[in-house]
């Protein structure tokens, strides 16, 4: 069996009183594609903040292909080759597009850009407009960020995730703040990319459509627990989990913002 | 790459436009004078107002030839006066910049000017290299002339700080109070560090054995004194030295007379005289102060000192005090020196070097009595200085100066070739103190 | 592969029309002219950090240091070349930087401003207790060589002017590579979004950190400039007002173009030079007054009027 | 021992200076988030117009010298209402989207035309009114005379003090302000009238710093320049503290206060740096301040 390419064992971390994650042993092996939902507050953003740098643990181990990431800085799990998208997207608002796409590129070369070697070189011109292209949004290139539409941000935001070539993508809500036509052609559009890299894939998700209809694996998690585990199917007919998740109405309209 | 060159030609334009504007052709048959003096910032109050209010007289009076003998031709050598009045606020750099452009864009014939020593010291040298007649009249900074050693426009009809405490020193010890322990308050900048220096240095001479019990350097401007008052009064000293002035020089009078600080000890402070008026009952009698000089309340009876303080109060309703003084007797002088190198021609600018020429080693009269530029080779005036004690009368609410000890020129002023640092430390050789 | 654009030919243009003006320009122009470009480099070091979201009420510390390296070197070790006092004074507030930015770099926005301003005021503090240098006096600067050669008076300053033109061209052509170059838009991206800039496997604090010892070299190189040029230096250059001016001059000229300082600390001393001139008494009012004005009016400062004219035919 | 007392006592008294002067700062800072450099061009205000009220009386009237305080009050309370009525609706109340550094740039404006306004309307000449601050006598502490006015204002400060914890901690009025300080954005959806508030604040702001002035002038001498002496000195206090932080700005005040006096009476060559130090020693330890609270960011 090969090494699991992201693993936690015990993982623990609460706020004050409030328990964000308590003991979480997740397995993921390259190539799966693992949803994970949950209601508000029941520890899925923080379990992406622990995976990449973020938020320390109060307790537990998190291995990337068999190698602990604890105590490490974002930036060097990021150059492990793992990446994330963030629930708002995370973007540089009063450059453009392309430039948002540029920086990334620098980024990728190398810890130390360089003072005095352009930041648009050809090159990195031709591959910019290349992975817009992809994710379909090179219309909005010249356009400043904070006046592109949020669908838009979503899928830059993934693209500069991409560009660091992980092997390993976290998005955490993909689709939150996208409206019901878009959603599927972002998603659409999102899965392609991710194939096309070979990346391996856990997201976070409240639209159980989606979920259902992208992913190979769902980790169920409520109050910093896992409930349940297993293929969609299996997933959504676990009585737990359809009491506690998904009659909870579920819904992007209650949308709160819980970190 | 338009756009720069663009920017740089327009803003070029723009710079030249606005420089040819003020300037007038420079023999309009003016005497321009540049003068400069605080008017912003702390110093605005105690000494540069007074100062500009005295220029202000003084120049009219001139202009319209009405200063007494032996200054009743009309302006300077018949020329009517026309100042340029900047601010010394901000700095050296910028007092730099300023000067500059009095000398090269105003085109004056003499600039009369500084209180701040660094920008003495700044001034000094560019004044030496424009080649501008200059007056300092008040900065006291003894390095002035030490590092400028052979000054040839730059002149100072104020006198050198350590005169001030080299007299305050004298007059304790003259007095006959005891003075076995002393303390001293002074603004944490150059100006309170050389002046305790040198007055700790000279009542050591005079007084052998005499012991500091505290030495306090509150930032300057900080105006609560709290702690300090607190700290001289434990440290129970016979004598307070203090070379505050302008609004902590009086806020230290009025915090340390409420809490009794002055009360069963001496205190002087070198700088008291420019609040005489404002003090009220809020200064102990018996205080002693100082003027910097002959001037202001120290100042001598004669025709001149009449006159001013007559025209000074009829005109802004306040006792003139000693910066207005220092200011006039520069501006004095230099009118002195002007029309001695115009030598008869009346109606005319003397020449720069005519005009150096005659202001060194010349002994003019002034608001202060005679002063004789007989110092730093002929650069730097040597007068005397006075002490007195400060009372108060509660009735006519009016403040007086009691026990008035005046000292020569030649008893507290080092002789060229030596610094003061120097002079004191040598037991004052060759002081001349008479009586 | 350093593309020449326009800007940087403008710039080179601008300097050598600025370098041959120095023969006809009278001297007190020349000497305005010299203080404000030698400003404009600090406020280059300024406006770096302002790209970088980052505003200082302490950069006259190196601009300072710069100042007394100079001052310093002349009376203590002897060293009165021009170029060599100017490349110790940065070199000297490269390596204070270097010691500073390791804990600078962990605060941003007001912190930052306020730790900035703290440390500026403890070297004025020291300065004033320093009565070998002067207290608040200071001392008088030793006039230098350059490159060896001497020169009089008038030559002097004619040199001088030369020196401060071609550094703070040359400085603004550097910095235009610069801030169009990887390093220099990821400060713009640490501006924009700190967060993300990690997320990109970068380390913002270094980043910050080589911002940091570039803006203290070029005010070390401001300082020095204008120590040469007054003769003069005293502790007031590292008061927080002084650092203040700098922060004006920034925002005046706005920080989307190199050339922005330059024209905005020209402008500047041509307003305060007018204003302490036509109006003495009240000449801060009407400095108030035109920073308010371009702040209401002209956000990104100066420059923007440029800029707006060219989006407009564009 | 006497030096003991003194300390305690000097440094008491400075700290509830300090905290006078800096209470305004911080509670402008805290709901509004501007750091007011003109604040002590509010201080400068408060200070002249009190002295130039209270000499007035004492040279015109021959009153009841008691009634001089009530003067000195009433002239902080008018003084800081008309500035403050004055800029925040003629000024800031159009700048409230820009950000918190431009904020420090406008007022930084204000400021340099403050200082000349203040200049024109009162002249350079020093105002010594020291009639309210020599009225109250001294008392004998332990063999060393304090100025009873002094002390007094240590009561005067703690009253202050409480006040403004008493109002953002026990009244309706400070729910609401803390609600503003906790999220702004929320506090409008909740229906809070943000405008009325921060005018309100700006208003109580400013008063307070011309209160400071007012009853500092007595014991100094008001001259041009004083206002920008104690804006370094207020930032510093609220920085130690934590911006915005009223307990923040009472303990800031007493450390600076307190380290100072030490200082004064067993070190006094390394007073200059005290404040400086203590400023970025505290800064260096706990950047947010002693009171101060970090906002992790959300992601």
């Amino acid at each position: 069996m090969s090494t699991p390419i992201l693993q936690t064992k015990s993982l623990c971390r609460s706020f004050g009183a409030v328990t964000a994650a308590r003991d979480l042993d997740v397995t993921i092996n390259p190539g799966e594609i693992v949803g994970v939902i949950g209601s508000n507050g029941a520890g899925k953003t923080t379990f992406i903040n622990m995976v990449t740098g973020y938020l320390p643990p109060s307790s537990g181990q998190i291995l990337f292909e068999g190698r602990s990431i604890l105590g490490k800085p974002p930036r060097a799990i990021i150059r492990m080759g793992m990446a994330r998208s963030f629930q708002v997207a995370q973007l540089f608002p009063e450059l453009t597009v392309l430039e948002n796409m540029l920086i990334a590129l620098v980024a990728a070369e190398g810890p130390r850009p360089s003072f005095f070697l352009p930041m648009a070189s050809a090159k990195r011109m031709r591959q910019a407009k290349e992975l817009l292209a992809e994710f379909g949004v090179e219309r909005f290139g010249d356009s400043v960020v904070s006046a592109v539409p949020q669908g838009a941000r979503k899928l830059i935001d993934i693209a500069m995730a991409l560009i660091s070539t992980p092997r390993m993508l976290l998005l955490d809500e993909p689709t939150s703040g996208v409206s019901v036509e878009e959603k599927f052609g972002l998603m659409d559009t999102v899965m392609r990319a991710v194939r096309h890299h070979g990346v391996t894939v856990l997201f976070v998700e409240h639209d159980m459509e989606i979920v259902e209809r992208y992913v190979s694996r769902v980790l169920a998690f409520y109050s910093g627990e896992i409930i349940s585990d297993g293929t969609p199917a299996q997933v959504f007919a676990d009585e737990k989990v359809r009491e506690l998740v998904i009659g909870h109405g579920h819904g992007t309209e209650k949308k709160r913002n819980m970190a | 790459m338009k756009n720069i060159v663009q920017k740089t030609l327009a803003v070029m334009a723009a710079a030249g436009t606005l420089a040819a504007m003020p300037v007038h052709a420079a023999e309009n048959g003016k005497f321009r004078v540049g003068v400069v003096t605080f008017l912003s910032g702390a110093a605005a109050g105690p000494f540069g107002v007074p100062s500009i209010n005295g220029a202000k007289v003084l120049v009219d009076a001139l202009n319209q030839g009405k200063v007494p003998a032996p200054y009743n031709v009309k302006g300077i050598n018949g020329l009517e006066i026309e100042t340029v009045v900047i601010d010394e606020n901000g700095g050296a750099t910028k007092q730099v910049e300023e000067f500059r452009n009095l000398a090269e864009r105003h085109k004056v014939d003499a600039v009369v000017g500084y209180i701040s020593s660094g920008d003495c010291l700044a001034i000094s040298p560019v004044a030496e290299e424009l080649g501008v007649p200059t007056v300092f009249f008040d900065c006291g900074t003894s390095r002035l002339f030490e590092e400028n050693k052979t000054p040839r426009y730059v002149f100072r009809t104020g006198l050198d700080a350590a005169i001030d405490n080299i007299a305050a020193a004298r007059y304790l010890v003259d007095s006959g109070r005891k003075v076995e322990a002393i303390a001293g308050i002074q603004q944490n900048y150059a100006w309170g560090q050389d002046s305790w220096g040198d007055f700790t240095a000279a009542i050591k001479q005079l007084k052998p054995g005499v012991k500091v019990t505290t030495e306090q350097f509150p930032k300057i401007f900080q105006g609560q004194y709290g702690a300090e008052i607190s700290a001289l009064a434990l440290s129970n000293p016979d004598v307070i030295h203090s070379s505050f002035w302008g609004g902590d020089m009086e806020a230290l009078v009025l915090q340390g007379n409420a809490r009794g600080l002055f009360d069963k000890r001496s205190a002087i402070l070198t700088c008291g005289e420019s609040a005489l008026d404002r003090f009220k009952g809020q200064a102990s009698n018996g205080l002693i102060v100082g003027g910097r000089g002959p001037f202001g309340a120290f100042a001598p009876k004669n025709t001149l000192s009449d006159w001013f303080h007559a025209a000074y109060m009829a005109k802004n309703e306040i006792e003139p005090t000693y910066p207005a003084y220092k200011m006039v007797q520069a501006i004095l002088g230099l009118k002195a020196a002007a029309e001695k190198a115009a030598a008869g021609k009346a109606g005319t600018v003397p020449g720069k070097d005519a005009l150096v020429g005659a202001f060194s080693n010349l002994t003019f009269e002034s608001v202060s009595g005679s002063v004789n530029m007989s110092r730093a080779k002929g650069h730097q005036a040597l007068q005397g200085i006075a002490y007195g004690e400060y009372h108060y009368d509660a009735k006519t609410k009016k403040a007086s100066l009691k026990n008035i000890k005046a000292y020569a020129g030649e008893c507290v002023t080092p002789p060229d070739g030596t610094t003061a640092g120097e002079w004191i430390k040598a037991g004052f050789p060759g002081a001349k103190c008479g009586g | 592969m350093i593309h020449i654009d326009r800007s940087m030919v403008g710039l080179a243009a601008a300097t050598l029309i600025l370098a041959a003006a120095g023969g006809f320009v009278p001297d007190w122009l020349a000497f305005i002219l010299t203080l404000a470009l030698a400003k404009a480099l600090v406020v280059q070091g300024v406006v770096l950090q302002m790209r970088a979201g980052l505003v200082s009420f302490g950069q006259g510390l190196f601009f300072c240091v710069g100042g007394y390296a100079v001052g310093m070197g002349g009376h203590f070790f002897g060293i009165n070349d021009a170029p060599v006092l100017l490349l110790a004074g940065a070199l000297a507030a490269v390596a204070l930087a270097a010691v500073l930015g390791l804990l600078m770099t962990r605060y941003r926005d007001i912190f930052f401003a306020m730790l900035s301003l703290a440390l500026s005021m403890i070297l004025f503090g020291v300065l004033v207790k320093s009565s070998e240098l002067g207290s608040t006096d200071g001392f008088n600067v030793h006039p230098a060589t350059f490159f060896g050669l001497s020169f009089k008076t008038e030559a002097y300053k004619t040199a001088l002017y030369l020196l401060t033109v071609l550094l703070a061209g040359g400085g603004a052509l550097v910095l235009h590579l610069v801030h169009h170059s990887g390093l220099g838009r990821m400060w713009e991206a640490i501006r924009e979004n700190e967060i993300r800039v990690e997320y990109l496997g970068l380390s913002p604090r270094w980043l910050l950190y080589a911002n940091y010892l570039l803006a203290a070299a070029f005010a070390a190189l401001g300082g020095g400039l204008t120590a040469l040029a007054t003769g003069h230096i005293d502790p007031e250059m590292s008061f927080w007002t002084t650092s203040g001016e700098f922060v004006f001059i920034a925002l005046l000229g706005g920080t989307s173009h190199v050339a922005a300082p330059m024209v905005a600390a020209v402008l500047f001393a041509f307003v305060r030079t007018y204003a302490i001139e036509f109006t003495p008494h009240t000449w801060q009012m009407i400095l108030g007054f035109v920073l308010l004005g371009i702040i209401v009016f002209l956000p990104k400062g100066l420059w923007s009027l440029v800029r707006s004219e060219k989006r407009a035919k564009a | 021992m006497t030096t003991f007392y003194a300390i305690f006592i000097d440094g008491m008294i400075y700290a509830s200076w300090l905290f006078l002067v800096a209470a305004g700062l911080t509670v402008i800072y805290g709901v509004m988030r501007i750091l007011n450099m003109a604040h002590g061009s509010f201080y400068a205000i408060g200070a002249y117009c009190a002295a130039s009220m209270v000499g007035w009386y004492f040279s015109d009237f021959d009153g009841n010298p008691y009634l001089s305080y009530l003067l000195l009050i009433g002239c902080a309370l008018v003084a800081g209402l008309v500035v403050g009525v004055v800029i925040e609706q003629g000024l800031l109340r159009f700048m409230y989207k820009r950000n918190e550094l431009l904020m420090i740039i406008i007022t930084y404006a204000l400021l340099l035309i403050l200082e000349d306004t203040t200049k024109l309307a009162f002249g350079v000449d020093p105002y010594f009114t020291y009639q309210p601050y020599a009225l109250l006598g001294r008392s004998d502490i332990g063999g060393l005379a304090f100025a009873n006015y002094d002390l007094l204002l240590v009561a005067v400060s703690a009253i202050i003090g409480l006040g403004c914890w008493l109002v953002l901690n026990r009244t309706h009025v400070g729910k609401v302000l803390r609600a503003v300080i906790h999220d702004r954005e929320i506090a409008v959806a909740m229906g809070v009238n943000v405008r009325l508030m921060f005018a309100g604040t700006f208003i109580v702001g400013t008063t307070l710093g011309a209160l400071a002035g007012a009853l500092t002038a007595p014991s100094i001498s008001v001259s041009p320049g004083i206002g920008v002496e104690v804006i370094v000195l207020a930032f510093a206090v609220v920085v130690v503290g934590g911006l915005g932080s009223i307990e923040g700005a009472i303990v800031g005040a007493l450390l600076v206060g307190m380290t100072r006096s030490l200082a004064v009476h067993l070190a006094p060559q390394i007073e200059l740096f005290v404040i400086y130090g203590v400023m970025s020693l505290v800064l260096a330890v706990r950047p947010q301040g002693l009171f101060g609270r970090t906002l992790a960011r959300k992601i």
